[in-house]
This record gives C-alpha cells, sequence and structure tokens, in this order.
C-alpha cells in the first residue's frame, strides 16, 4: 500500500502528462491544465512547510543560545516584521507602506549586492584558472580573453586588429560556442527523456521511500 | 511626479540602504559579524517576501478564490496539501505525504520530458543542417564581412556539434578514433566556455559599478542626493565598519578562518 | 448608449466600403478542436475589418469574434471559445466579416447584465449599415493525435530509448556486460563522501535552485537518493540546502529513505535538511553561511544553477573543500569549470543516479540514450549532405510546427 | 624574484578584490576618458527613434528590475528624453512583476521635464503576468489586456490609445529587456505574425542571442549592455548632459574598459608567473 500506490499515481500522472504533447484534444488539455495548477499549489502550499522547517532548524538553536543564536534571533525577528508588513498591507504592497519600505530600502540593496560580489569572484576565479597548462586550459584561456577584449570599447580602437577582433569574436560566439551548446541541449534533452522515462516506469523510486 | 522634498523615511533609508551594501561587501574581508547581520536581515526579509508574495499571488487566486467559488475540482489539491502536511501530524501518517510527492514529480517528469526533447533535442538539430551548397555561393570559404561565416564555419559546426556529441558516448572503449574524437569535442568545448565566461565579465563589472554609483550618489537627481548626503553616509558607514573589523580581528575573531585559509 | 451606438453607425455613409471576398474557414490539421483558420482577400478599401460568429445557423445570432483589425489583414486564427470547461464549443460555427469605415465605433465593452444587448444591438447596427460578406459554415474537429512526421519522430525516439532500455535490461540479465566508460566526475562524489568521514565533518548538497518543474531538479532528487544512501552506509552526515519549499520536502523524503536504505533510519536527522530562502541571492548568502560555518568537506552542486554558481564555488574554494559539480546551464558551466575540482556536463548530470547506483535497470537507459546519441549524430550528417544538394527534408522532419 | 612571482601566484586573493574595487571606484571618483565608436546596431536603434514623425505613439515594454539596473536604466532614461523630445508619445507595459517601482517615478521624471501630459502624450498601462501569453495577448488586443492603465482609469478612454488597440498599430515598439520574458519572445511570439517593427535594449548577458534576430532582420535596433546603453546616450546627448541630467552608462564605460583591462592584466601576470615558475613548481 504504501509503495504500491505512489507507483502506481505516478505510472498513470506521468503517462497522463506525456500525452499532453501529443494529444491536442481540448478535453485533454483541460486535465493537464488542471494537473500542473496543482502542481503549482502544492509548491505554494509547502512554503508554509518551508516556514516550520526554518523554526525549527533555528529557533532551538535560540533557545539554547547555541552559536550564532543572536543572528538567529534577528533572522526571525525580521522574518516576522516582514509577513506582518506584508500582509497588512495586502492589496496596497506596492504603495507607501512598511512592506515598501523593506523591499526598497533593504531588500534591493542586499540583493543587489550580493549579485555584485560576481564582479570580485570572476577575477580571482579568471586568475586561478586560466592557465595554460595545456591546449584545452590555453583554449580556455584564449578564447575568454580575446572576447574580453573585444567586448570592450577599448578593444575596438585598438589598431589593425581593433577591426577584426569583434568579427573574430562573433565567429567563436556563433560557431564553436553555439556547437558546444547545442551538443549539451542535445545531450541534456536526451538524459531528460531517460530520466522521465525511469521515473514513469518506476525505475528511479529513491523519491518514493524506503518502506 | 518626483518628490523635491524627501521624507525623512526615505532618507533614513538611503542611509540604512548604503549601510548594507557595505555590509556585504565587508564579506570580500571576511566572514564576520558586519555580514552575519546582513545576511541574517536578507534571510529574514526575503522569505517574509517570498511568502507574502506567494500567497496574494498564488494560494489565494489560483485556490483559495476557487474553493470560495465553489469549484469542486479544488478539493484535490487540498487534500494533496493535507497529505503533504501528513508528516508533521504523525510518524506513521508520514508516508501519506508520497502520494502529493509522487503526484508532482510524475507530471513534470512527463511534461518535461516532451518539452525538453522538442525544444532542446529536435529544434536544435533542425538547426544544425547547414547549406554547404549556399554557404558557398555567398560567403566562399571564410568571410570575414560576414563575421567569418562560410563553408569552413558550417562543416566546423556540424563536426564541432557531432565531436561533442560522441564525448559524451558512454558506451566508448577508448580507443584512438574515439579519443581523438572526443578530445577534439573537448577543444570545442573549452573554446565555448572561455568565450562564455569572457562574455558575462561585463555583465559582473556593471552591477558592481551599479553598487559604487548608489555608494557614490551618482545614480539620483543632483537635489535628491543633496538631501541624501550618501557620499559622507559611505564615508560614514565605511569607518565604522573597517573600525569594527579592525576591533574584532585585535580581539581574536576570524582567527579559525584564517588558518584554513 | 445602446442607442448612440446605433445612431452612429446608421448615420455612417452607405458607400463606405466593399465587403472581403472569398472567405473561407477550414478545420486545422491536429487541432484542439477550439480552432479555426480563416482567410479571405482584403478589400481595398476598407478601414478596418471586424469578424462575426453565430454557433446557430447562417441566420444568426452573430456574435463579435475578432477585430476590429486593420482592412488589410487577411487571415485569423479563430479561437471558438477560450473557456472550454464553461462553454463547450459548438458542432458548427458560421462566420461573416464586415468591412468598416473610418467613422465606425469600436465594440461595445460593457460588463454586466446589458453586455449581451448592447453586443445585440451593435452587430445589428453592423450588418445594416456596413457591407459584409456572407455566412461561411467552419467545423472544429478536435484531434486525439498529432500525426505530423515532427511529432510521430519524437513520439518514436521516446519510444524507443523506453523500448532499448528494456531490452538492455534483458541482455544484462541473461549475463551479457554491460559496459560503460568511468567517469572521473562521478567517482570523485563516492571519494569525496569517505573524505567527509574521514575528516568527521559533512557533505553539502546543493540541488540547484529551480522549482521542481525543471527535470534537472528531479534528476538530482533521484542522484540525492543514491548520495545520502552512500553516505549512511559511511556513517557521515550530509546537509541539504533548498531554495524551493517544495524541493525541500521531496528531499526530505529522499535523504529519508536512503538512510533507511542504508539501514540506519534513526540516524537520519531532518533538520539538515534545510529550506534557506527562496530568493536566489538570499539563498545563495545563506548556503555561503553553511559553507564558511559549518565547513563541509566535500561540496556537492547538482541541478540548475544560475548566477549563484560562482559564489558558491568560490566561496567553497577558500574551504579547501572538494567541490563537485554538475549542471546542464550551459550559461554557468564555465564557472563551474573554472572554480571546481570535477564538473559534471549537461548529460552527465542525468547519468549519474543511474552511474552511483549500478542497478542494471537504471544504467541501462544509459547504453538507450547512446544509442539515439548515434542516429542523431548521423541524421546531423545526413542532413548536411542533403541540404547542401537542396533537400531540406531531414530539416523539415525534426521541425515541429505549431 | 622567481619566490616572488611564485608568491604572486598563490597570493591572497583578497588583494585580488582590493584591486578589482579601486578599478572600480577611482574612475568613478576621478573621471578620465577614453571615447568610444557607436556600433552599427545602437546606430541603427537610434535612427529608427529619429525616424518617428512628431505625434506618433510608440509602445514600451520594460522588462527589466533592480538587479540589471545598472545596465539597462541609462537607455531606458535616454530613450524616453529621444521619444519626448521629438514628441513622440509613449504607451508602457511591462512584464516584469518588479519593474514598476522602478519604470514609473522615471517615466513622470523625464515627461515632466518635458511638460508631457499623463493619459494624453503618456500613459503607463501596468504589469502583466503570463510572460509569453501576455505578450500574445498584447499582439491581439492591448485594451483587452490592460483593461485600466496603472492609475484604474479605463484603457479605452484615454485620448492616447484612440486608435491603438494592438502592438502592431504602433510604429515601432522598443523592448528593454532583462531576460525571460522579453526580446526573445516578443519577436519569436509576436514579431513575425504581425511583422512589427522591434527594438531592444538587453543586457550584456543576452546581447549574442539577440544578435541573429537584428541580423534577420527580425530587430531594427539593438543596444547591448552597458556599452549600448553609453551610445545611445553619446546618439541623444552629443553635446553633452543639460543640467540635473546625469548619464551613467557613459560614466561607467570607462570604469568597464579599466575592469576589463584589471583581469586581463591579472591573467597575462598570472601566466607570465606561471610558465616562469613552472619548474620551481614541479
Amino acid at each position: 500500500m504504501k509503495r504500491t500506490v505512489p507507483l502506481i499515481l505516478t505510472f498513470l500522472v506521468g503517462l497522463f502528462m506525456v500525452g499532453e504533447y501529443f494529444i491536442p484534444h481540448y478535453r485533454y488539455r483541460i486535465w493537464t491544465a488542471e494537473f500542473l495548477e496543482w502542481g503549482v499549489i502544492l509548491a505554494a502550499a509547502a512554503f508554509v512547510l518551508g516556514l516550520i522547517n526554518l523554526i525549527q532548524v533555528n529557533l532551538p538553536k535560540v533557545l539554547k543560545r547555541e552559536r550564532d543564536w543572536g543572528y538567529k534571533l534577528v533572522m526571525l525577528i525580521a522574518l516576522a516584521v516582514t509577513l506582518v508588513a506584508g500582509f497588512t498591507a495586502g492589496e496596497h504592497r506596492d504603495g507607501p507602506s512598511v512592506y515598501k519600505w523593506v523591499y526598497d530600502y533593504t531588500f534591493v540593496p542586499l540583493n543587489a549586492t550580493m549579485f555584485a560580489l560576481l564582479a570580485f569572484y570572476i577575477a580571482s576565479a579568471a586568475f586561478r584558472a586560466f592557465k595554460a597548462r595545456n591546449l584545452e586550459a590555453a583554449l580556455l584561456l584564449g578564447a575568454a580573453i580575446i572576447v574580453m577584449v573585444a567586448r570592450v570599447p577599448a578593444g575596438e580602437s585598438l589598431p589593425v586588429i581593433g577591426d577584426y577582433l569583434p568579427r573574430f569574436m562573433n565567429w567563436i560566439m556563433d560557431v564553436p560556442n553555439i556547437a558546444a551548446r547545442r551538443a549539451i541541449f542535445i545531450g541534456a534533452a536526451l538524459g531528460a527523456v531517460a530520466t522521465g522515462l525511469r521515473v514513469i516506469l518506476g525505475l528511479e523510486r529513491s523519491h518514493l521511500g524506503a518502506d | 511626479m518626483e518628490p523635491s522634498v524627501l521624507s525623512s523615511l526615505d532618507i533614513a533609508g538611503a542611509w540604512v540602504s548604503i549601510a548594507l551594501t557595505l555590509g556585504i561587501f565587508s564579506f570580500l574581508y571576511a566572514d564576520n559579524p558586519v555580514y552575519k547581520l546582513a545576511e541574517h536581515l536578507f534571510l529574514g526579509i526575503s522569505i517574509g517576501i517570498s511568502m507574502t508574495e506567494m500567497y496574494y499571488g498564488v494560494v489565494r487566486p489560483n485556490l483559495i478564490d476557487k474553493l470560495a467559488a465553489g469549484n469542486v475540482l479544488s478539493v484535490v489539491p487540498l487534500v494533496m496539501c493535507a497529505m503533504l502536511f501528513a508528516r508533521l501530524a504523525s510518524k506513521k501518517l508520514g508516508w501519506l505525504a508520497r502520494i502529493p510527492i509522487a503526484f508532482i514529480v510524475a507530471a513534470y517528469a512527463g511534461v518535461k520530458l516532451t518539452g525538453e526533447a522538442n525544444g532542446n533535442l529536435m529544434t536544435q538539430v533542425a538547426q544544425s543542417m547547414p547549406n554547404l551548397a549556399e554557404l558557398w555561393r555567398d560567403h566562399g570559404i571564410w568571410d570575414w564581412s560576414a563575421d567569418g561565416a562560410g563553408v569552413f564555419s558550417g562543416i566546423f559546426l556540424v563536426v564541432g556539434l557531432s565531436a561533442c556529441l560522441l564525448h559524451f558516448y558512454f558506451s566508448a572503449r577508448q580507443g584512438p578514433t574515439m579519443r581523438g574524437i572526443s578530445r577534439f569535442g573537448v577543444l570545442v568545448l573549452m573554446l565555448s566556455f572561455g568565450a562564455s565566461f569572457g562574455y558575462t565579465v561585463m555583465g559582473r563589472i556593471s552591477l558592481a559599478i551599479g553598487r559604487a554609483q548608489e555608494l557614490l550618489g551618482l545614480d539620483k537627481p543632483a537635489e535628491e542626493a543633496a538631501q541624501i548626503h550618501p557620499q559622507l553616509a559611505s564615508v560614514v558607514c565605511g569607518v565604522l565598519v573597517i573600525a569594527f573589523l579592525v576591533v574584532w580581528r585585535l580581539r581574536g575573531g576570524g582567527a579559525e578562518q584564517e588558518e584554513a585559509a | 448608449m445602446n442607442l448612440l451606438i446605433l445612431f452612429a453607425a446608421l448615420l455612417a455613409p452607405v458607400l463606405a466600403a466593399t465587403p472581403a471576398t472569398g472567405l473561407s474557414v477550414e478545420t486545422p490539421a491536429y487541432s484542439d478542436g477550439l480552432t479555426l483558420s480563416l482567410s479571405w482577400t482584403a478589400p481595398d478599401d476598407a478601414h478596418s475589418l471586424i469578424l462575426l460568429r453565430s454557433d446557430q445557423g447562417e441566420a444568426g445570432p452573430w456574435h463579435v469574434a475578432a477585430g476590429p483589425w486593420p482592412g488589410t489583414k487577411a487571415e485569423h486564427q479563430d479561437k471558438v471559445t477560450t473557456d472550454p470547461t464553461k462553454t463547450p464549443p459548438a458542432a458548427h460555427y458560421w462566420y461573416r466579416l464586415v468591412s468598416l469605415d473610418e467613422d465606425t465605433a469600436p465594440p461595445p465593452e460593457a460588463d454586466g447584465d446589458d453586455a449581451a444587448a448592447a453586443e445585440q444591438a451593435y452587430v445589428a447596427a453592423l450588418l445594416a449599415g456596413q457591407p459584409a460578406t456572407a455566412a461561411v459554415q467552419g467545423t472544429p474537429v478536435a484531434s486525439w493525435l498529432s500525426a505530423s512526421p515532427g511529432y510521430l519522430l519524437l513520439l518514436a525516439l521516446i519510444v524507443s530509448v523506453g523500448g532499448l532500455m528494456l531490452w538492455f535490461t534483458d541482455r544484462a540479465r541473461k549475463g551479457h556486460e554491460m559496459f560503460i566508460r568511468r567517469m572521473p566526475g562521478i567517482d570523485a562524489i563516492e571519494e569525496g563522501i569517505g573524505r567527509a568521514t574521514e575528516m568527521g565533518k559533512p557533505v553539502l548538497y546543493v540541488p540547484g535552485i529551480d522549482e521542481l518543474q525543471d527535470i534537472q531538479t528531479i534528476a538530482s532528487m533521484l542522484i540525492l537518493g543514491q548520495i545520502s544512501r552512500k553516505v549512511a552506509e559511511y556513517q557521515s552526515d550530509i546537509v541539504v540546502s533548498c531554495c524551493i519549499p517544495i524541493v525541500r520536502e521531496v528531499a526530505d523524503e529522499v535523504v529519508g529513505s536512503g538512510y533507511m536504505l542504508a539501514g540506519y533510519p534513526d540516524a537520519y536527522n531532518p533538520k539538515n535538511v534545510r529550506f534557506i530562502s527562496s530568493e536566489q541571492f538570499a539563498f545563495t548568502a545563506g548556503t555561503n553561511g553553511i559553507i564558511l560555518r559549518e565547513k563541509p568537506a566535500t561540496h556537492i552542486f547538482l541541478g540548475r544553477f544560475f548566477a549563484e554558481s560562482l559564489i558558491l564555488a568560490e566561496t567553497g574554494y577558500v574551504n579547501r573543500s572538494v567541490q563537485i559539480a554538475g549542471t546542464a546551464e550551459a550559461t554557468q558551466l564555465p564557472f563551474f569549470v573554472a572554480a571546481c575540482d570535477y564538473t559534471l556536463i549537461g548529460e552527465e548530470l542525468f547519468a549519474v543516479s543511474a552511474y552511483l547506483s549500478k542497478d542494471p535497470r537504471l544504467v541501462s537507459s544509459l547504453k538507450a540514450s547512446d544509442y539515439v546519441k548515434v542516429f542523431v549524430v548521423v541524421m546531423l550528417v545526413v542532413g548536411t549532405i542533403a541540404a547542401s544538394f537542396g533537400s531540406s527534408f531531414f530539416i523539415e522532419l525534426f521541425t515541429i510546427s505549431g | 624574484m622567481l619566490k616572488l612571482l611564485l608568491r604572486f601566484q598563490h597570493m591572497d586573493r583578497r588583494w585580488i578584490f582590493l584591486g578589482m574595487g579601486l578599478s572600480i571606484l577611482l574612475p568613478l571618483v576621478f573621471p578620465i576618458n577614453f571615447g568610444f565608436k557607436v556600433d552599427e546596431r545602437v546606430q541603427a536603434l537610434y535612427d529608427s527613434v529619429e525616424a518617428l514623425e512628431p505625434g506618433d505613439t510608440v509602445l514600451i515594454s520594460a522588462d527589466f528590475d533592480p538587479a540589471s539596473r545598472p545596465e539597462l536604466e541609462p537607455f531606458y532614461r535616454a530613450n524616453l528624453e529621444h521619444l519626448f523630445r521629438q514628441d513622440v508619445n509613449v504607451v508602457m507595459v511591462s512584464l516584469w512583476e518588479f519593474a514598476p517601482p522602478l519604470v514609473v517615478p522615471i517615466l513622470d521624471e523625464v515627461a515632466a521635464r518635458h511638460g508631457k501630459v499623463y493619459g494624453k502624450d503618456y500613459v503607463f498601462l501596468g504589469y502583466k503576468p503570463g510572460k509569453e501569453l501576455a505578450i500574445k495577448a498584447i499582439g491581439e488586443n492591448i485594451p483587452k489586456t490592460f483593461p485600466t492603465d496603472s492609475k484604474g482609469t479605463p484603457t479605452e478612454e484615454l485620448p492616447i490609445m484612440k486608435g491603438f488597440k494592438q502592438a502592431k498599430d504602433f510604429p515601432l515598439l522598443i523592448n528593454v529587456s532583462a531576460g525571460f520574458p522579453g526580446t526573445r519572445e516578443y519577436v519569436l511570439q509576436i514579431q513575425g505574425q504581425y511583422n512589427l517593427k522591434i527594438a531592444s535594449a538587453c543586457t550584456a548577458v543576452s546581447a549574442p542571442d539577440y544578435i541573429p534576430f537584428y541580423k534577420a532582420g527580425q530587430l531594427t535596433g539593438l543596444a547591448g549592455g552597458m556599452p549600448g546603453s553609453a551610445q545611445y546616450e553619446k546618439l541623444v546627448y552629443p553635446d553633452g548632459p543639460p543640467d540635473g541630467v546625469r548619464l551613467l552608462a557613459s560614466q561607467a564605460i570607462n570604469v568597464l574598459n579599466l575592469g576589463h583591462l584589471y583581469i586581463i592584466g591579472l591573467i597575462v601576470l598570472g601566466n607570465i608567473a606561471f610558465f616562469l615558475t613552472r619548474r620551481l613548481e614541479d
């Protein structure tokens, strides 16, 4: 019972959803659309479980004064304040409200700065990884440098090669790059088909429990 | 209309924003209490925001409103949601959660199986069969004026793509031919990775420039900047953060990390 | 209001325009049963066109189906009903195309009880005052199979992957050896788990940041099943950092059963499967926190990643941890390649769970996709040759229209 | 010497961060100017706006959020300036949830500078969820997709919307696009079907994906990333900015040059050090 029901459900639902692609009939599509909406609802409901998990992980740390408990407390308070502000503002979340203030002056800069760390990491990763140890690494390095030089306005103003560099960069982007990407896409699609089939046929069942 | 006089809340907000920006940037030096504070604020706030948006964007219109309108079918997802919560209620009923999980995994696996196969397999293959005769007529072997289009590029595309695909061939025993093809595939992959890496640099630096412009107050109209004094805020917050880091290090903070690094 | 529209329409000059000619209604091939294709020859002098539809008969009653369009439009795909659950399609539909002059008012957009009456008045005024084509009948047909070559080829490919899987499984059962080359990246996963055990530190697993909808996330969950089982066997710990709550729920189930299958159901701590935040960079910050403060010995990033890939991998580098990454997201592969010890590229990600499990039924799927891969390469070469000789047969074969 | 090179190769990466930080901050505080060329795609974009007549109305789809603000906001500002200067009317929509709080204040600000009247000369119809479906709907029927503008006025009653029902009715559609949904979807969903003229400004990362659209004539112009924005600024303000206007991208372009130069320099030095010390390391 505990295993068979999920297995049968997997097979039926999976097969039905594969059919969505090949069966254009509107009566069929009504149901596939309905199923997908259920999936979206489940994913949304799981947010509550996520919240519970968060509290289960962090609240004991605060109560037992474990390492970093103060920060965890800050996090829980920030969460509570934002939630209350969000639900009090309700439909008017875009208007002036505590929620909007929190959004504009804390969320936006924190988000943007976290993202901006990449400018620094990309420099250190490039420095470390781009050493011409062998032919592969040399190509990686060469392509990166050509593209970087060709992309900036200063590169285009270089004498003689300034004209050809952007064109050569476009060639790298249009030919070898496209060839490699398509290979990744095609391979991944084959992998996806095999994975999907393994799930639907019940060969992969680690998500369905052990007992 | 742009308000010419900012409220004190907005000015305070702009200062908070600058302080948090510097707090996150302090991570580049080391994991430290200032960063930790910013990080945990960020976590709490972001979860609060996403839960609010999820409720108003999905749960209410797709579930609650539909149930309220008497849509009988909506009972099914409601029941599945309840099953998902079963694990919290008791260990014995925990297995019930597998039913919605089986449902959602199977549904998406089914849909994506065909979706991926169409978008990433069929379409990509269809686009990778160049007409070499036409390329020869229009561009010859290699045409600088068309970014290197021509027969060479056409053949390179097909051969490179095939070699990359065969590089992923799992059943291959390492014969010399196979090794050669695979090597060529790897070289094409490396060219592509290097180019993509180089290409992304610009976007990433732009992001940091954006942050720097805010710190220096260059992103706002002059009259707003005059009220906020962003440069003053940056210097004050910057000095505070650095002073704190110095004191923190002198007291032995972060020593453990140094050891690891 | 209604009277006003009626008046405006009646007052319009009668000789404004000529009707469209050659209106024809066709049932599209392999249709959902809700669509009809209309085409016509646009009149030279119409300012705009409006399409009327009836589900009763040639005599109406007529409703505005679509438009007004600019007078030059000559074709339209008509959806006969927008919500088939509430209004199922009728057996037949009739269409008339009305040519409008510049002064004709657009259709009323009233809501509520008087909407129907307003529309009727508007349509009546149109048909009285403006030139219209005769009614043409169309019959929507819902199809139960898209049988165009592209769809059939795709179906055949999927079925043959399935068929080959069964065939290889059968062969393996009969004792035929099933050779799969070694994959260093995947072998490194096992070594990484061993290393974590030796160091007494946990393994960090990040299943990407995409929704469960993404097949990479699903693949990552299946891999997590194999990995958590190995971790349990080694009596080590695994921390799973999730960006999407529903993914955490699945991961919870998966890791729990991994421990159970290994025979240590009590060693599993659900608090180690964590929901961090569903916001991309907040998740990144939180996961960075785990990397720096819990210092896992091995980081495994498998799934769909976006810009956070490099932040995670570079933070992890400071720890001197072994880092194994895998994704089919082409834009992020360069960063993983640059910053991680091993990177699984595209298809290899989908091969991990089969490879780790060593279960012949799963391994057979790798063999099956190998055969399809060879078929694709052959098609590429043959298709290019054919295209160069002017035949687009193969291109069309792989094109799925609509 | 060799030891120094060896240490350089394995230096604490925080020195790299510091260098990066300085190469971004310094040129912002002490601006330098290398000058730059305008590429053909940006020129084409500029020309297609220039070709509009006073009284024409364009449709702008502003699809970017705070994350890509540094790259796209300068273009967006200069573009609005360009349009209003020519007395072209602007109808704006957005497919990105987080775009409105960012784009609307700027629209109001630039419009006010030119004395434009909301509802008559410009309008913001609001945010529409649904991604590709929303784009299809914009192609089919705008008043139906956006029954009211963002202030609640029925779209049909807005004077500016008179005679504009579909994307096709606008002589030009400008898409400021930070990703999905954006230019790719506009081109694939409705450009071909209605034969629309679309111009796009996009992030540096997606530019290579959109260049083929430009080459195939599906886009009438394309400005990619910060350089695209800076070039457009240069075209719109050939004599430098008026008082109260900042050219953020032009200001940033030299920073971008220096940032790239810094990374390239690091890689080159790293490789020189690597080759000189290779034997030592072995």
